[in-house]
Order: C-alpha cells, then structure tokens, then sequence
C-alpha cells in the first residue's frame, strides 16, 4: 500500500479521472511540459498529449471562460489557476457567467477551477490568500478544500464527475507535508456535501476545513492531554453545499462550537456557520459560538509577521480553554 | 425568366433565389418583431428595457447567415437578427421581453438572453466581453473533438475595451481556434462614441495584435457581410484559425428605448437612414432582378402574419409562477431552500 | 429648504465636493455629457470640464486602477461602476491592488467607486446585485450603503474626504423614490463607521442598511400598531468598518436580534453581524439571532420570481413575530 | 585624450563620458548585486523565492536611464536595475529579499515590491497586467494637472495576455496619456514560450491595435534601448501620448532560483550567452574609446565595496516585530484589531 502525499494524491485523482473519462481536459499556465509550478501536472503532457493538458497564455478569464465553454459542449475541464491568488482575475467570470449558467438559462457547465491556497508558505500578501469567501457568496458555486490526503484524491475525483462547477483548494502547505497510504486502485470518492469527523470528542466541537484541521488536532491532542477534555473536530470538506446536519450534531452533542479558519475574520466563512449554528442549535449552546481566524491584514511576507497575523495551534488551544471553562 | 422581368445578373457569393429571399425574410422579421417590441414596450408589456438594432439588422442576419447547422454563435443585444437566422422563435423573443413564464428562461432572463445548442446560439450575459472567452471554448470542444464547426461572437465597439475580449480572442488566435468575431463599429457605445473609446480608426486593426487576419465591411451591405463572414468562417473550418471582422454600421437609435440621444448629431442620424440596410438590400434584390416587389411583399406579409400570431400566442402568458423560483441554481441539489419565513 | 431625492443628494454632495477641492474628479462610463446612465452626474461636465469629469472606455478594472495611480498622486478619483453589477471586473484590482496598497507599501489610496446596486426594479441578474460580501471581507476597503436622502449625501462627501479606499453603494429603488428636506449650504458630512438608529424600540433590534432600512421601518410600524411591540431599527450606514458598539448596545437593551439585507443569504454578511452579536452580546441573547434575507439564487428577471427571490417588509414582520413570541 | 588610447568617437543619443559610465555602474550594480543575492538566498537567508535578470540588465538599465526627475517608473520582478537607476539602494532590495524590519516596506513584502514616488518608483504587485491601469492612472494626474511628467511601465510578453494589461494600455492610449509602456520580449513567461502566449511574432505590432506608436528594438543594446526610450519618453512629455516599445531579449535564468530550466534549450542560452548585454556594453565602450578597462575595474571595485558594506549592513537586522504586524491597514482607525485569543 504505497504511501502518498497530498499532492500527489490530487495527481492520482486527476490522472485516474483524465484515464477513466476523455472528456477530461487540463488548461492553464505552464500545466504542460513544465507540470504546473507546483508539479502537480507532472507527467499528464507526456501521457495524454497536448491537446488535453493545455498550456495557456496568462489569462485566467480566458481560462475559466474557454473551460465553461467547452462544459457547455460536454466537456469536463478541469483549470488549474498557478496560485489561486489569480482567481480573483476571473472573479467576473466564475461568479457572474459560470456560476448562473443553470439557473439562468439552462445551461450545464461541469468544470473544476482548482489551485494552490493557503499560507504559512512564506508568499507574501499575493501567494497565500484563501479565496474561498468571495465564492462562497454567490449562488452556483460549488467549493471544496481537502485538507486530507485521501480527500485530496476523493474530492478532485468527485469535482470532475460533479455537474455543477467546483472550486477546489488545495493547501499549498500540505502538498509535501502530509503522507497516508491509499490502496493502489481504489476508486477512492469523497462525496461532495459531506463533513467528516476528524476526530470524535464530547465537550466541544472544532468546525473547520483545509489546513485548519491539523493545527485543530494538534490543539486537541493537547487539551486532551493537558486537561483532560475531549474535543471533536469537524473536518468541512465541502464548504459549499455546507454540511449543516454534522455541524449541528456535533454541536448539540457537545454544546460548545469553535469555529477555525486561516481566512481573516471580518466576512470569512466563520461568520456563516457561526449564523448556521445559531440559528438551528441556540437551545444546545452553553456558551457564544467564537472563531480563531487570521487578523484582518493582508499576509505580510516576514516569518515573524506571518505566523502573528495566521492563526496558530496555541490560537486554538487558547480560544478551546476560554470556551471550555465558559 | 418571365419575359418582362429585368434580366437577372448571376447572384454573388454563391447564394441561390431562395436564399436572398430567405434573408430578405429574416431582415423584415427582425426589424418587424422590434416594432412590435417597441409597442409593447409602450403599453408597458415589456418588463425592463428595449434594445434595438434598427439599422444593423443587416450586419446581424448576413453573418449568421454564413454559418452552418451544427456552428454556434453568440449575440450581443443587438444581434437579435442572428439568432433569428439560427432558428430562434418570435414568440420566444416576445415571451423573454415579457418575463413570461412559457419563455425559454422561465422568465429569470431577460430579452435575448437566451440559448439553444442544438440551434447553435448562447445568449450573452451582461457583462461586455465575457462572450468571447466562452466562445473560445466552445470553439476549443470544436477543436477538441476534431469537427468542423465554428464559433463566431458579436462584440461591440465598447466592449473591444473590455479585458475578456482581449484575452479571449488572444487566448483562439494562439490556440488557433475556430472562431469568428465580429466587431460592430455602430459608432457608439451607449454614449461613448467609438473614438473616446479607442484611438484606432479602424477596429479592423485590433487583429494585428493577435496575430489572426482582420478585414472591414460596410456593414450595411447585406452581401458583402454575407461573403466576408462565409470566407472566415469556411477558413476557421478547415484549420485557419481565428478571425475579425469589423462590420461599419451605425446605431439609428439610443443605447436603450428610454435614451434620449442628445449625444447623437440629428444629421448623422439622418445620412444613416438614407444607408439604411434593409432598403439597401432591397434595392439591390430588385435592381439585379433577383425579385421584385410583388414577392417581397408576399414576405412581408408572411412576417406580418407570423407576427401577429407570435403575440397572440403569448401575450396572455402567464407570469412564471413561485414555484419555479429556486429551482436549479445547481444541477444538485435540485433546489435552492425556501427560506423559514416564507414558509407557507 | 428644498426637498431633494435620494438621487439627487447624491449628486449635490459631489458637486460640493469637487467645487470645494480642485483635486476631486469623477471617471468613468458615460458621466460625461449623457451625465452617467441614471444621469447621477448630470451638468457635471458643463460645469466642471472634461478633465475633471472623464468618459471612460469600457475597462473597469482600468478605470479603478487609474483612479488608484491618481489617487498615489494626491487627486481624489470618484469613480463610477454603471451598475455595481460590473464592479466583479475590477475585483482583482480592487482586492489586491487597491486594499492593500497602504499595508503592504505605504501608499496612500483615497479613492471612492460608487454604482447604482440592488434590486425591485425588474433589472434580472446582472444589473440588481448587492456587492458587499465580496468586498467586506477584504481588509483595506471601506464600504458605505445609504439609506437616506441625508446620508446618501453625507456619505458621498465622508467618502470623498477619506484618506481610504471607500466602496460606496447607492440603491438605484431608491434613487427617486425618498425624498427629504436638506438645508441649502449645510455641510452635511454622514461620518464612516457610525450606524443611527432609525427607529427606536425596546423589545427587538434589527440590523439592517440601505434600501431594506425601509423594509424594515415598514415592518416595525405594522408591528407596532398591530403587536404592540416595539422594534428598534439600527441603519448601519458603513458596513465596514463596522459600528460594533451601536449594534452591541442595541442588542443588549432588547435581548432579540434580526439581521435583514437583500443580499443572498449564504456568505451575506448577515454571518458576520451574528458572529459579531454572539461574540460581543450572547448573555443577553433571549433568542437565536435570526436573518431575513434574498433566496439563494441570482436575482430573477420576472416580477413574480424577483419578488419572491428578494426579501419583503411581510418577511421582516413574519421574522420579528417569532423571535417576539420566543 | 590622452596620448596612446584610441581616439573616441562621438557619443551617441546624447550622453556624455559621465552617463556611459554611470550606465556602466548601474548594469554592474544589478548583476552584482543579484550575485550577492543569489549567495544569500544558497545560505537560505533569503526567505522566499529569487528572481534574476540575468542577461535583461541592459534594457532595464537603459530604458529608466531616459527618465527624468519627476518622472516615474513601475518595474516587474526583472527590473530591478530600473529601480537602482531611479535611486533604490542596494541595501533597501537585500533588506526586502531578506524580509527585514528595516526594509522599505517593513518586511510585509517580497523583494523588489517596494516604492518610492519622490525617487521616482512603484513597485508592482504580483497579479501581472495590474500596474498598467495604475500607470495609466499616474500618468493621467501628470496630464490633468499638466505637469510635463512622464510615466513608464514595464510588462512581460507573458503579462500581454492578462486583461488588465490591455485595458490599461487602450485607456492610456485613448486619454493620450504621457506613458511609455515596454514590453520585455524575454522568450517565456515562466516555461511557455512566447509562441504559446500570443500568436504574432513581434509584440510591438500589439500598439497598431492600441493606436499608438510601436517598436522593437535589440534589448541587449544598452544605447540602443537607451535612445528608443528617450524618443518616447520625450515624445510622451510633450504631448505625444503613450508608446509601446518592445525590447528583444532574453531569459537566462530561468523562471526562478528554483527553476530547473528543462524546457529552455541548453544552445539557446548559450547562445544568448554570446550577446550579453554588459559584454557588449563594455565592448561598445572600449572599442569607441569611451571608457578603458582601469576605469571600468575602478567602478567594479566601488560596486563590490558598496554591496559588501549594504550586505553587511542588514544581513544581521532583525525580522520585523509583531507590534507592526497590524498597522496601517487603514488610514483610520490605524491599526487592525488584535484578535481576542492574542491578547497578552
Ligand atoms: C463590463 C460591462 N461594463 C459596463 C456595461 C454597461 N453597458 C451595457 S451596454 C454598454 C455599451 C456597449 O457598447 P458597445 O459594446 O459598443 O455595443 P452597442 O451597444 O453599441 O451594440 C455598456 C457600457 C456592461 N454591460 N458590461
Ligand atoms: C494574473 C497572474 N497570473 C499568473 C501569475 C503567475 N506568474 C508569475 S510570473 C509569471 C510569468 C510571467 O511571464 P512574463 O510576463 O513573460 O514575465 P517574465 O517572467 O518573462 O519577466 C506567471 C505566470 C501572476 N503573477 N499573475
Ligand atoms: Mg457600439
Ligand atoms: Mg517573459
């Protein structure tokens, strides 16, 4: 059973996907020979040709654009944005023509836009953003950020075989950081719409998503040790449909609710589940639902900067304690 | 030939009898069914604004008329001519203006917002430029797949300054794509004329910065659109990549029904309806013999009677009903959620 | 003491503005002599001069990344968006290039994008949207929405005068629907970041600005006479940065709390204000704090389906009428 | 002169022995100065990725030597010779790389991403095409209040295709701004050939579209690119409007310190190698009699004390401290709240 990173992982899934189905084509700068700036595309050139993994000019309205073109006409593109920084320059497109093009006018556009996220990476106010706010806001958009191995390979699968179009984000500091054996030939899908329960716990529940999810733990791990309390974690996966039943199962099984992002905290998605929980779980709550987040700055560059401005595990364990002891 | 006609000059463009009258018949169905848009549009039938193309009817239906079943083109708010070339129906039309429940967006779109595949037209959104890189796509399946369709997509002279166009057409030309655009040079830009605008004369010349060919037409010269068009588009089938083509017009009317025109000069306005191009297209059909008045005015009336039909059929259309509002904002979940306080 | 529209307190704001402060200049779609699509910048040109009042390609994000260079420069762009629709094309510039100039370099950006947003007006799903969520969740960029005549002025003068950024959203309903008597010659200056309190009452509050401020008062009145409960309305007037405290103290006095805005309800900032109530009030809480707000949807064309889509004053009194009964 | 050198020929475009040697300066400064950084960045001193200039140092040196004071420039991540010519120190650029408290943006960003509007500068952000638009805006404050300033933007044959670029470039060229906007036909963007970005062979053909004033000129011929910017830039001064000035030339290096340069062929580099644009520089010197190889070593010997004394300087300042990590976000209130979970 070989043991796989995160990266590699998202790999094998497009690669299964690209095998499995020819209606899967690749689009995006430097995707080709080169594999992707992160190498994600590595060796797809070689094996499928120039005419599925695409190399593009610098446009990523024309990619997201050319990508829902071609969904219309049955295609299954699947765009890579370099950093998913530069999603924010087809803002337009995905939020205005893509994401409608069912509602308005019956149209099925099933393409996948995915990109490397997250901080912590040392990139600086343009190479670490989380975007998922901005989409997540407007109707049509699907979203999904992994922060598995597993899921990593089981949500690029089910992004390219979903008929709705999904952001994925990857987690650029996850892509060589985490391993897991994954059964060679499993046809591994994480169905789209469903959390999972990272870790069980019965006095307070972690809802959060993407690289979150292992500093959540490791703050778990020491509240467990530390002070004896048990701490469930949700992993989202699935941002967009959210998966309001296991957030609020959890809740009202531990009647303490911590939200955690790496977005900043004025309009990330904390705020929507925090109004989720409230509205459909006020009677369980023993204490007011809090989040740890990012400040709201931009990411500042410097080390020291960056790891103040991100949230951090000792974030967690000291917003987990405060919530406890409520 | 009846003796008696004028004896008829060899058509151009390798079109026959039928297809001239074929256009005829689509040049009066556009500009027939916008009157009676506008009348709706006066009895306040029409829900939002009225665009019209009076005056670029012919650019619209000569180049769509170029295509192929199995081609697909994308209009702009005045292209409304082209999609009635590729099969779209008046009442579709009619029913869209009025937010009809029956019309092909079920009421959520507005005008010519609208789309059949199989027909080979996908309605525009809004947003200026955003067509083209969607049409490049499509064209892309084209090339994908290795079939010899085409794309063509209308895009205003305003809309040439819009960062879609630019990376779309960029993004066909160097994939080689099959793809049509075409500019309209109508002059303006809801008030911008074209030169605050753009500091070229001729838009024709945006296509040396992609590298793909650009040619100009008098856009009112229903023929030579035809044949301009038909070159590009039979040269984007066989492999020759991406085309533009600008089509020199002007907008007899506002930007919408509600604008008051200050901006345009009356007497321009005037030398333009003396190029009008439907008159223009006449003419010529009767001056080369290729038909005279009697025929079109058989067509006329064919329009008239279609037209008439059109808005009965749907005029008493209801409104979509509430049911329909939530559906399908994703393919799954089937439907968005009614919202607690609105339930019944 | 002449009675002005919503539309045209506007307009004189601006007009005192650039009389009072050479460096102000309006850029963008038609302003110049049509005098913008809903004439909002009407005789500006005559008056003020081509230079100062510039007709400006179709290039959104060029009209906002120029009027941020002039801006560097020590002018005061106004910029126009002619529907706020179109505002998603300068998204990239505005979140990346624009908010964080003072953060990440030192550079001083005043300048003000203001459109017509919103819906009733049968304008489908491309000219009715409320922007906001997509901005507010980007630190850098202040976000103004008037409800009334006064502010509508107030804030267009507060925003020109401020040294940041300032998205300020204009609600087209309103433009000529409200008027108000406005001293000639007062200076009248709405500060950013403070809410008023359009209506008072003691037992419910309502978080709410621009045109569903009305919705609201309508709806607090019905119940008024017909409950005999008393509804305070707090009009949040910026929504960023947020007047905590007004929202707070609100809450705390009343115990009930309901966010209405026409925006769509997943990722509307609705989420925030309930994160930020539960955070800063949740002791005082007697109920969830609850949310009227659009369907998930676009915004459709037909008046039936906008109608149903969009939230209703009946929404807002059916929503105050169980939190009350709580 | 003096007895037993070569007789000097005439200078060119107008400079004197004075700017050749200054020009000299500045192309050492660069390339030394990447060399110093190349070093830090093996000792993993610098904290994020290294961008070279290897072989472009002639056109970005050249092209800001023919501003002026007042005038201002924005350079990309490959021009930082166009940076110290207008006045940023080398101390300023180790200090950004190497994320430090001290540097010009106070070590919230990377590199050369940093300004100085008095010198003359605006750094770019990452998004590529954006600082068109900005510039554009810049130099439409130089024309509204009719300052005879001029604004110059540099671009990458990648950055063509980014929609930002083109709305930039068409608003400048419409409004008639005073903007020079180059653009640094390099071969790739990343490891796309320019081949697979646009689909013309010269990128100065892209002004015919914008209808401004296009030329290309060899990138790795330091008076050359000196004199083309100077026309345009003086043209720009007087009212003459933007122009695009593509520079031919050549990316040794590959996209980044990290970049393993597999689709980039070993000859060509070699090749490129054979056209170094400070091999030639020198060579144009001493061949004229312009300079001879003492005086030439002399300002090779002052860049290296310099850039031993600005490495010195900084390598030990400390990371910024997190008291500045929240400030400035606004002008008001000053400073970002500190979360909650942070309190001390
Ligand atoms: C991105 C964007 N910005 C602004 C608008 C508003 N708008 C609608 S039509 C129009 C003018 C279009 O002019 P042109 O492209 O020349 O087409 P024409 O109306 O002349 O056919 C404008 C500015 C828009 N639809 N999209
Ligand atoms: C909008 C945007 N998309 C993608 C990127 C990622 N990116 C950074 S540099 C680069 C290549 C730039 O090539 P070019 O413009 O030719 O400049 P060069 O590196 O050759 O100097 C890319 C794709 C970006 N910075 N901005
Ligand atoms: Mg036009
Ligand atoms: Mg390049």
């Amino acid at each position: 059973m070989p043991e796989l990173t995160y990266l590699e992982a998202l790999r094998q899934g497009m690669w299964e996907e690209m095998a499995r189905d020819e209606r899967v084509f690749i689009l995006g700068e430097d995707v080709g020979i080169y594999g992707g700036a992160f190498k994600v595309t590595e060796g797809f050139f070689e094996k499928f040709g120039a005419s599925r993994v695409i190399d593009t000019p610098i446009s990523e309205a024309a990619i997201v654009g050319a990508a829902a073109g071609a969904a219309h006409m049955g295609l299954r593109p699947v765009a890579e944005m370099q950093f998913i920084d530069f999603i924010s320059c087809a803002y337009d497109m995905l939020t205005n023509y893509v994401a409608t093009a069912r509602y308005r006018a019956g149209l099925s556009t099933p393409i996948v836009v995915r990109g490397p996220s997250g901080g912590f990476v040392r990139g600086g106010p343009f190479h670490s953003q989380m975007p998922e706010a901005a989409f997540f806001h407007t109707p049509g958009l699907k979203l999904v950020a992994p922060a598995t191995v597993r899921d990593a390979k089981g949500l690029i699968k089910a992004a390219i075989r979903d008929d709705d179009p999904v952001i994925y984000l990857e987690h650029k500091f996850l892509y060589r950081r985490i391993k897991e054996n994954i059964p060679e030939g499993e046809d591994i899908i994480t169905p789209i719409g469903k959390a999972r329960i990272a870790r069980e716990g019965k006095d307070l529940t972690i809802v959060t998503y993407s690289a979150m999810v292992w500093k959540s733990l490791e703050a778990a791990e020491q509240i467990e040790k530390e002070d004896g309390a048990s701490v469930e974690v949700i992993d989202l996966r699935t941002l967009l449909p959210m998966d309001d039943a296991a957030i609020i199962a959890s809740v009202k099984k531990t009647n303490r609710a911590l939200v955690v992002h790496e977005d900043t905290r004025t309009g990330g998605i904390a705020g929507e589940i925090i109004a989720r929980i409230n509205e459909q779980a006020f009677e369980w709550l023993d204490a007011p639902v809090m989040r740890v987040t990012a400040h709201d700055t931009p990411i500042p560059y410097a080390p020291t900067l960056e790891d103040f401005v991100l949230p951090q595990a000792q974030d967690v364990v000291k917003a987990a304690r405060w919530l406890l002891a409520y | 030939m009846t003796a008696g006609t004028v004896p008829a000059s060899t058509i151009p463009a390798g079109l026959n009898r039928e297809q001239l009258l074929e256009i005829y018949y689509f040049l009066r169905l556009t500009r027939s069914l916008e009157e009676r848009l506008v009348n709706l549009y006066r009895q306040s039938k029409v829900i939002g604004g009225l665009y019209r193309s009076l005056g670029q009817e012919g650019e619209s239906v000569a180049s769509a008329y170029a295509l192929r079943p199995g081609d697909i083109l994308s209009p702009l708010i005045r292209n409304l001519g082209s999609m009635l070339v590729r099969g779209a129906k008046p009442v579709e039309v009619l029913r869209q203006y009025m937010a009809k429940a029956t019309s092909p967006t079920k009421g959520r779109e507005l005008n010519i917002h609208f789309n059949d595949l199989q027909l080979g037209y996908l309605g525009q959104i809004s947003h200026l430029g955003d067509m083209v890189p969607v049409m490049a796509g499509i064209a892309l399946s084209f090339k994908l797949r290795k079939e010899t369709r085409v794309g063509l997509v209308y895009v205003g002279d305003g809309a040439t300054s819009a960062g879609a166009f630019h990376e779309g057409i960029n993004f066909a030309a160097v994939q080689h794509l099959p793809l049509v655009v075409i500019v309209e040079h109508n002059g303006f830009s809801y008030s911008t004329p074209t030169s605050r605008q753009t500091a070229v004369e001729r838009l024709a010349v945006k296509a040396k910065g992609y590298g793909i060919p650009g040619v100009t037409v008098d856009g009112n010269d229903v023929l030579a659109v035809y044949e301009v068009t038909r070159d590009a588009v039979e040269r984007a089938r066989v492999g020759g990549g991406t085309t533009l083509i600008e089509v020199v017009t002007y907008r007899r009317k506002g930007h919408a029904e509600h604008d008051d025109q200050r901006y345009q000069s009356k007497d321009e306005i005037a030398k333009w309806e003396g190029n009008d191009p439907v008159d223009r297209y006449v003419e010529t059909l009767q001056k080369n013999g290729w038909a005279d008045s009697t025929i079109l005015a058989a067509i006329d009336a064919r329009v008239t009677g279609q037209l008439d039909q059109a808005v009965a059929e749907c005029e008493n259309d209801p409104l979509p009903s509430i049911d329909t509002a939530l559906t399908e904002v994703f393919a799954n979940p089937p439907s968005a959620e009614r919202l607690w306080f609105r339930d019944a």
